[in-house]
């Protein structure tokens, strides 16, 4: 028989107030298999805690209700205290009279028969409730980074260093990421690639870092602390541990003029190539849609000349598979693409470039050496307008947000310009100047009274070509919005960070929830900001929402922490809310008939096969399994077993029809 | 048929199967399902249009399973319930060699279930116009009197589980009307009951039923319970797209699309 | 006195087009094509219209620019918030008319339109010469295009009989037509 | 004669829905009592049997509400639920029970005030709607072979 | 299929020479055209300025007349006719109950469902398809295509997919063995509805359109729109005062280019009703 002990709070005045909280203590002490009924005060604190211990031993209450604030609150807290008394905490449950009781509701009968009906509903509850004892999983210290830019950088380096294995897994032949493309950085104008370069060697040569460049996420499966991940390493046309990095396949491929990716198509490449001087690792790989010999079967000049025989033609994809604990996704962001300004004449006119352009000719290993050329004509621009919130802040174009770092960029873009060009005349189109951070107002104010960059507050409207100037149509709208139209030589546009393509896709695979343009979601905007929804997957960097290097950084080092954290422990302790299967004596062993639809409706994989054999090891029957490690306790397949015989623990199948009809006969 | 009755004289003899499923003379104009394990049996095997009951019902039962491997003769309704029998993992193609029949009464090997899905592709599930203009009719009525329509419509039911018998795709080790930890749904055959249990049994079909009319057929009320079952395919094919068994793709409520239309969640 | 729910509380209401979601990063005015020679040019409109300043609403009503707009829609195909802001104008205008505070210098305009109106009012199809000629007595802008109708006449551009509908009076029914007001 | 009272139960999700009724609670915006909170993990969880028990069991209204779409805790149990609330939604209607006394509905954790407007109006539809008559008569039986 | 036609008053008085190329070139293509019964003025910017009940209930006019006479598409070459007749079918399909008062106070069912088409929305798929047969000299010259405001905008009802560079007069150009040239001042508005009371404007916004189009080496600018050939054409001393220097562009109709092309005279094109004299022999 079942000795229930219910414990209704006052928390202060906050429940009291509207709910008689002693009539709820003492209906409920009426109700069959109530043992102990009482209201107290605060039911959370010591005294109250010390209550329902008490009570726990000296009834020998085989289960307990809490009525009192949302279980999302003090669930831990009460079933603590019932493990401390010595009764299995999951038979422990709360009845939430304040959030859905005391404060949504006026002081009346109605407020009070309704916190009966609460307490009521769990009290049938939890007499069906059963002991239940939490999992133990082991953990796999590995980590796996997914991107290589500055913040897979960043969270492999603090993961490796705290002693613990990473694969860092980057898409491109080198890591690097965007920072690497970057000039000089603001505010302090140091260089990019200066600071940035000595952490990929590092990265590169540190013993607890497995780098896989030119490879990309192709599955992943288990969850936290054992994941089992698959990775596509790309054919890269080279048997990496023969090619020295001499470069004489590069400078002798015959296909020169590829639209470099690094330089964002202001240079050219070869079809071998390696993506810039610095990359790390510093071996080439074979961009197959533009190779000749793969594209018609002739060239081969790089096997040819390579003096170490490194040239694989044959090389084929190949899937690895590994096992790691945790998950830092720094995939990076994209910048918009020039279709989506027909206004602008962005991919029409040559001299209408976007930011990260910007970076690569104002960069000293850029395609200009750093000088300020136009690409059309390689003249130096006299006049040159950089149009903020190209974008950003558009809805029109689908995107409602700040992209956060074109203000910043933008100034040191004009701050970069006035400094290479004297004699130039810069103008900058904005809506808003955000400029919060350290030092970052001062260094805008700088551009602006040192630099004599001038800011226009306004948007343009269209820039168009005529005889050979960009016509830039915009408007000051500090001077009474008067028309402004500038002849330019030049036109930078601050395109908007956007999530990368194949973000979605790639969120899907690991099951990690994304916004609606496509950013990976934190599991709390506040408290949980490099967590995702996903226990042990973790967030680092621009794939979250745009950010600036030190921001990035930040995070990754966060994101890297807590990959630490996780792997501080031997084992990990979950809660046992998950399904099982039932099993039945002989001959049935079990009512699941083995249609496995469940386990395609399982969004976790967590449902294989059992096979139930006889005496003699002849398979009699084939039913559905749960893996505890995988289950993360949804329930779907529990709605959708036509026969009930999966079931989840602390949510049965039971408990949840005796919630039901006791919640609705109150009479 | 006699191509028939050779194939399955061949099949027994060559012991590449142990039992034929078929038909033979019932009662009356009646035919009957029968169960031949011996190769003398096998000239009572005939088929023609009177032959209307689901045999695939059987290749789920323990009893028949005992006999051995199976070959069953298997006109259009029983090729679909094959299909969905092998979708939902309780035959495999080694199980059973099916012996198919057209609608033009012609036999036909098949090799595979894929052979079958192949097969069936030309022979699409089609709701007939006055099943279609019932089921318009029944909607077309005020919310209370088409409530009250089906609960006489129930009424008589007294809860004798012969559709569930009957229907190829009830095959659970124990049905949950039969559980009573909690008591799902009340056994007895008074209005409640009924009406619980035959809104659990079509559920239960969801994008699954093949619409082969067994329980209809069975339901010795002539409920007219296959009008659900028909209803939820109409259902399927809007919301979801094409309907009918197939081997790769998933079940109608195992599975979904992200971008599911419906019009009635706020 | 300020009533709370006046002119942009209406506009909003009216066309649909919530003011407030102007932000003023002036791509309106930007692209105008009469932006220049405009008195309050569209992204003042719009700021003005937040202020809820019954005097600068007043203002709006007697500007030039209203009457200036060419409803090109250049504003509303650009505008990152896609406010539709000839339809605000088309309501502005609709109201400074019907309460008489058209600016004197865009009277020309709107003579223009009624002269327009009358001689559609007429005959059920637009007239040019007797358009030109109602405007002109209208506007005693008399020499104006003085020289433009003979050589239109000449090239056959210019017709002096009007046509003229059947159904005029079906057509007269249209103009004396009012839609149920909304309670305003 | 009292004004009649509905009954609603309501099934919603841990993560969502549940989360976002204790927001409405923390920003103490006020609905009627009649609604009461049942809490499952996920509305995959959600079994159409509970709904039918409830009805059977003397509910004049039910309340069925979780995560957005894409915005599941466990990634797809709001779809799933989806799919079986348009076929489970089909099959009352054709059987004649009241469709419009189940509100299905997606309210976020940070929708505080959506729950309340949900229940409200709920609340308002069904007492609208009267009490469930035509489903108690049929659920009637029981209690009368209860009492024989 | 029956293919309604609303010429509008333009097409009658002023731009005699659209209507004339434009049957010229249905006839000679075999498509008949049938103008509505008893059609009225849409109204033109006059009424949408003044009179929003008359904004609608005039257009709506003609298209119940279409209704009635069961056309499935109509035809409606004047850009600006165009425009007032596809908003006010969009307004009315938006609300229902504005539609029914306007059905009533026409005493004529209104079910606006009637496909509207422009110029070039006919041309594209009754004309251009046939145009490999049908062109017997092709044009030679490097010509600027000129949309005006009212075939692409506002966007979100007229549905261009590229409305700051349209391309669908440039591509029947370029059929008809012209070269388009591709210039910014596509779109941009010509002065509209202020030819008359606001000249001086016209002789502006038409200026620069002018002057980029010759400066891009244009020899002739298409339109498909009765106003912006008035201004362009007709209003080109104001233009010469504004850019104060002559300029000789010629600007003709699309329907014009296509009748040339397909071996009708100047005559039966309406060249000569142009103010600003037309040569289009000059070779490329």
């Amino acid at each position: 028989m079942s000795k229930i002990g219910v414990f209704i709070c006052h928390c202060g005045e906050n429940i009291n107030a509207t709910v008689d909280c002693a009539r709820v203590a003492k209906t409920a002490g009426e109700l069959e298999g109530v043992e102990y009924s009482i209201d107290y005060k605060y039911m959370c604190s010591d005294p109250g805690q010390t209550l329902i211990k008490q009570a726990i031993k000296e009834k020998g209450l085989t289960g307990v209700v809490v009525g009192s604030c949302s279980p999302r609150m003090h669930e831990p807290t009460f079933r603590k205290a019932c493990q401390e008394a010595g009764l299995n905490p999951f038979m422990c449950e709360m009845a939430n009279l304040r959030e859905h009781c005391s404060w949504v509701h006026d002081k009346n009968e109605a407020t009070t028969q309704k916190a009966i009906d609460l307490v009521r509903t769990l009290v049938e509850k939890v007499k069906l409730n059963k002991p239940l004892y939490s999992i133990k999983v082991p953990v796999t210290k590995t980590a796996l980074v997914i991107g290589g830019g500055i913040a897979g950088i960043q969270a492999s380096l603090d993961i490796a260093n705290a002693g613990h294995q990473v694969i860092l897994v980057e898409k491109d032949p080198s890591i690097g990421g965007h920072m690497s493309q970057l000039s000089e950085t603001f505010p302090t104008l140091d260089c990019s690639q200066c600071i940035l370069t000595p952490r990929m060697v590092e990265v590169a040569q540190h013993p607890n870092i497995k780098l896989l460049t030119y490879a990309e996420l192709e599955k992943l499966e288990g969850s936290i602390g054992n994941f089992k991940a698959t990775i596509r390493k790309k054919a890269k046309s080279i048997d990496e541990n023969l090619c020295n990095g001499c470069g004489t396949c590069t400078t002798k491929c015959p296909t020169k003029k590829i639209p470099s990716e690094f330089n964002t198509g202001l240079g050219t490449r070869t079809a071998i190539y390696v993506p810039f001087p610095q990359a790390v690792p510093n071996k080439p790989v074979i961009d197959k849609e533009n190779c000749s010999y793969y594209q018609k079967g002739k060239c081969k000049v790089c096997e040819k000349v390579c003096p170490t025989g490194a040239i694989r033609f044959d090389q084929e994809d190949e899937l690895v598979e590994i096992e790691v604990g945790a998950v830092v996704i720094a995939t990076g962001f994209n910048i918009m693409q020039p279709s989506e300004f027909p206004e602008y004449g962005y991919g029409k006119y040559k001299d209408v470039i976007t930011g990260l352009q910007f970076e690569r000719l104002a960069s000293a290993s850029g395609p200009t050496l750093g000088e300020i050329r136009r690409p059309s004509d390689g003249k130096i621009p006299e006049k040159i307008v950089f149009v903020a919130c190209a974008g950003s802040r558009d809805p029109a174009k689908g995107i409602p947000y700040c992209s956060k770092i074109c203000c910043m960029y933008t100034a040191k873009h004009a701050m970069l310009y006035q400094h290479k060009v004297h004699h130039g005349k810069s103008y900058i189109f904005y809506m808003d100047i955000r400029a919060a951070g350290k030092n970052y107002e001062e260094f805008v104010r700088r551009a602006i009274v040192d630099d004599e960059v001038n800011y226009i507050r306004g948007r343009v409207s269209k820039i168009y070509e005529e005889n050979g100037k960009l016509i830039v149509r915009g408007v000051d709208t500090l001077l009474n919005a008067k028309p402004v139209e500038i002849e330019a030589d030049m036109v930078v546009l601050a395109s908007a960070a956007i999530a990368n393509p194949g973000a979605e896709e790639l969120a899907q695979k690991m099951h990690v929830s994304y916004d609606s343009y496509h950013f990976f979601s934190e599991a709390h905007p506040k408290l949980k900001p490099v967590e995702t929804n996903t226990a042990g997957i973790f967030l680092a960097g621009a794939c979250q929402a745009p950010k600036d290097i030190p921001e990035t950084v930040s995070q990754a080092s966060g994101a890297a922490s807590k990959a630490i954290i996780l792997f501080s422990k031997d084992e990990l302790s979950r809660d046992p809310l998950i399904a099982v299967v039932n099993r039945s004596p002989a001959p049935v062993f079990s009512t699941c008939v083995g249609c496995f639809m469940c386990a395609s409706a399982c969004p976790y994989q967590a449902i294989g096969e059992e096979l139930i054999t006889n005496r003699q090891g002849k398979v009699i029957k084939k039913v559905a399994k749960v893996n505890p490690g995988l289950c993360q306790g949804c329930g779907t397949c529990v709605a959708f077993c036509r026969s009930k015989s999966i079931d989840i623990q602390g949510y049965s199948n039971e408990q949840m029809c005796a919630e039901v009809v006791a919640l609705l006969n109150n009479d | 048929m006699n191509e028939l009755i050779k194939k399955a004289v061949a099949l027994l003899e060559s012991d590449s199967v142990q039992v034929i499923i078929g038909y033979a003379e019932g009662t009356g104009t009646r035919t009957r399902a029968i169960f031949i394990t011996r190769t003398a049996d096998c000239e009572n095997l005939i088929f023609d249009s009177r032959c209307v009951q689901n045999l695939a019902v059987y290749l789920t039962k323990s009893e028949i399973k005992k006999l051995g491997k199976p070959a069953i003769v298997a006109p259009i309704p029983v090729l679909r319930s094959i299909l969905q029998l092998a979708v939902e993992n309780q035959i495999t193609e080694n199980d059973l060699v099916v012996l198919g029949i057209t609608p033009q009464s012609e036999l036909v090997d098949f090799e595979s279930f894929a052979a079958i899905e192949a097969f069936l592709s030309t022979h699409q599930i089609v709701i007939e116009e006055k099943y279609q203009e019932t089921i318009r009719e029944i909607k077309a009525m005020p919310v209370t009197e088409r409530f009250a329509y089906w609960v006489k419509e129930l009424e008589p039911c007294f809860k004798c589980y012969a559709c569930r018998a009957a229907c190829p795709l009830c095959y659970c080790t124990r049905c949950t009307v039969d559980n009573n930890q909690p008591q799902w749904i009340s056994v007895a055959s008074h209005p409640l009951g009924n009406l619980e249990w035959h809104i659990m049994r079509a559920m239960h079909l969801a994008g699954r039923c093949t619409d082969c009319e067994a329980c209809y057929n069975a339901c010795p009320m002539s409920i007219p319970i296959h009008l659900l079952t028909k209803n939820m395919l109409q259902d399927v094919t809007e919301n979801f797209g094409t309907y009918g068994p197939s081997l790769d793709k998933l079940n109608t409520l195992s599975s979904f699309k992200p971008d599911d239309k419906e019009s009635f969640i706020r | 006195m300020v009533d709370k729910e006046d002119l942009s509380f209406k506009v909003s209401q009216i066309t649909g087009v919530n003011i407030r979601e102007c932000y003023q990063c002036g791509k309106c005015t930007a692209g105008c094509p009469v932006g220049e020679r405009m008195d309050l040019r569209p992204s003042v409109i719009m700021r003005m219209l937040q202020s809820e300043d019954a005097a600068l609403e007043e203002e709006i009503l007697r500007s030039k620019s209203i009457w200036l707009c060419l409803t090109c829609e250049t504003c509303y195909s650009r505008c990152p918030m896609e406010l539709d802001i000839p339809k605000v104008f088309d309501y502005l205008r609709g109201k400074s008319y019907s309460e008489g505070k058209v600016n004197s210098e865009s009277r020309d305009i709107v003579s223009f339109h009624k002269s327009f109106l009358n001689a559609v009012e007429r005959n059920g199809r637009l007239h040019e010469m007797s358009l030109i000629l109602d405007y002109k007595i209208h506007t005693w802008n008399l020499f104006q295009d003085v020289v433009l109708a003979p050589e239109m006449y000449s090239k056959g551009k210019l017709s002096i009989l009007p046509e003229r509908i059947k159904d005029r009076k079906g057509l007269a029914r249209l103009f004396k037509y009012q839609f149920k007001k909304r309670k305003s | 004669m009292t004004e009649f009272e509905p009954k609603i139960i309501a099934f919603v999700c841990n993560w969502c829905t549940y989360a976002g009724a204790d927001l409405t609670g923390t920003s103490r915006i006020k609905y009627a009592q009649n609604v009461k909170i049942v809490r499952f993990p996920c509305t995959g969880r959600i079994d159409f049997m509970l709904l039918l028990k409830s009805f059977g069991e003397g509910a004049d209204g039910i309340i069925v509400s979780g995560c957005h779409p894409n915005d599941c805790h466990y990634t797809s149990g709001n779809f799933h639920a989806r799919r079986r609330w348009i076929m489970f939604r089909g099959l009352l209607d054709m059987l004649g029970i009241d469709v419009r006394r189940i509100q299905y509905s997606w309210v976020s954790a940070a929708e505080g005030a959506k729950w309340a407007d949900i229940v409200n109006s709920t609340v308002n539809t069904i007492r609208e709607l009267g009490p469930y008559t035509e489903y108690e008569k049929v659920a009637g039986y029981l209690e009368k072979e209860a009492k024989q | 299929m029956k293919i309604g036609f609303y010429p509008g008053c333009s097409l009658t008085g002023s731009s005699r020479e659209y209507n004339e190329s434009l049957l010229a070139i249905a006839k000679g293509a075999g498509v008949e055209l049938c103008e509505i019964e008893d059609w009225s003025c849409c109204g033109a910017t006059a009424a949408h300025n003044l009179n929003k009940e008359l904004s609608l209930s005039l257009p709506a006019r003609n298209l119940a007349l279409a209704e009635l006479e069961n056309m499935d598409e109509l035809v409606v070459p004047c850009a600006a006719c165009f425009n007032r007749l596809v908003m006010t079918q969009h307004e009315l399909s938006e609300k229902e109950d504005l539609k029914k008062q306007v059905s009533d106070k026409l005493q004529m069912p209104l079910k606006n469902n009637i496909k509207i088409v422009n110029v070039l929305q006919f041309l594209e798929e009754h004309i251009v398809p046939r145009l490999d047969q049908l062109v017997k000299s092709p044009l030679t010259i490097d010509v600027a295509c000129y949309y005006g405001c009212l075939l692409v905008r506002p966007q979100k009802v007229m549905k261009n997919e590229r409305f700051e560079d349209p391309m669908l007069m440039d591509v029947i150009m370029q059929k008809l063995g012209a070269n388009a040239i591709d210039w910014p001042f596509k779109t941009e508005c010509c002065g509209a509805g202020f030819s008359v009371s606001k000249t001086e404007i016209v002789g502006e916004l038409s200026g620069k359109i002018v002057r980029n189009a010759t400066d891009r080496g244009a020899k002739a600018i298409v339109v498909a729109c009765p106003m912006c050939h008035s201004n362009l054409d007709m209003r080109r001393p104001a233009i010469n005062t504004y850019l104060n220097m002559k300029m000789d562009i010629p600007v003709i109709y699309i329907t014009q280019a296509i009748a040339l092309a397909m071996g009708l005279t100047p005559r039966q094109a309406g060249i000569q009703r142009h103010f600003v004299p037309v040569n289009l022999t000059v070779n490329r």
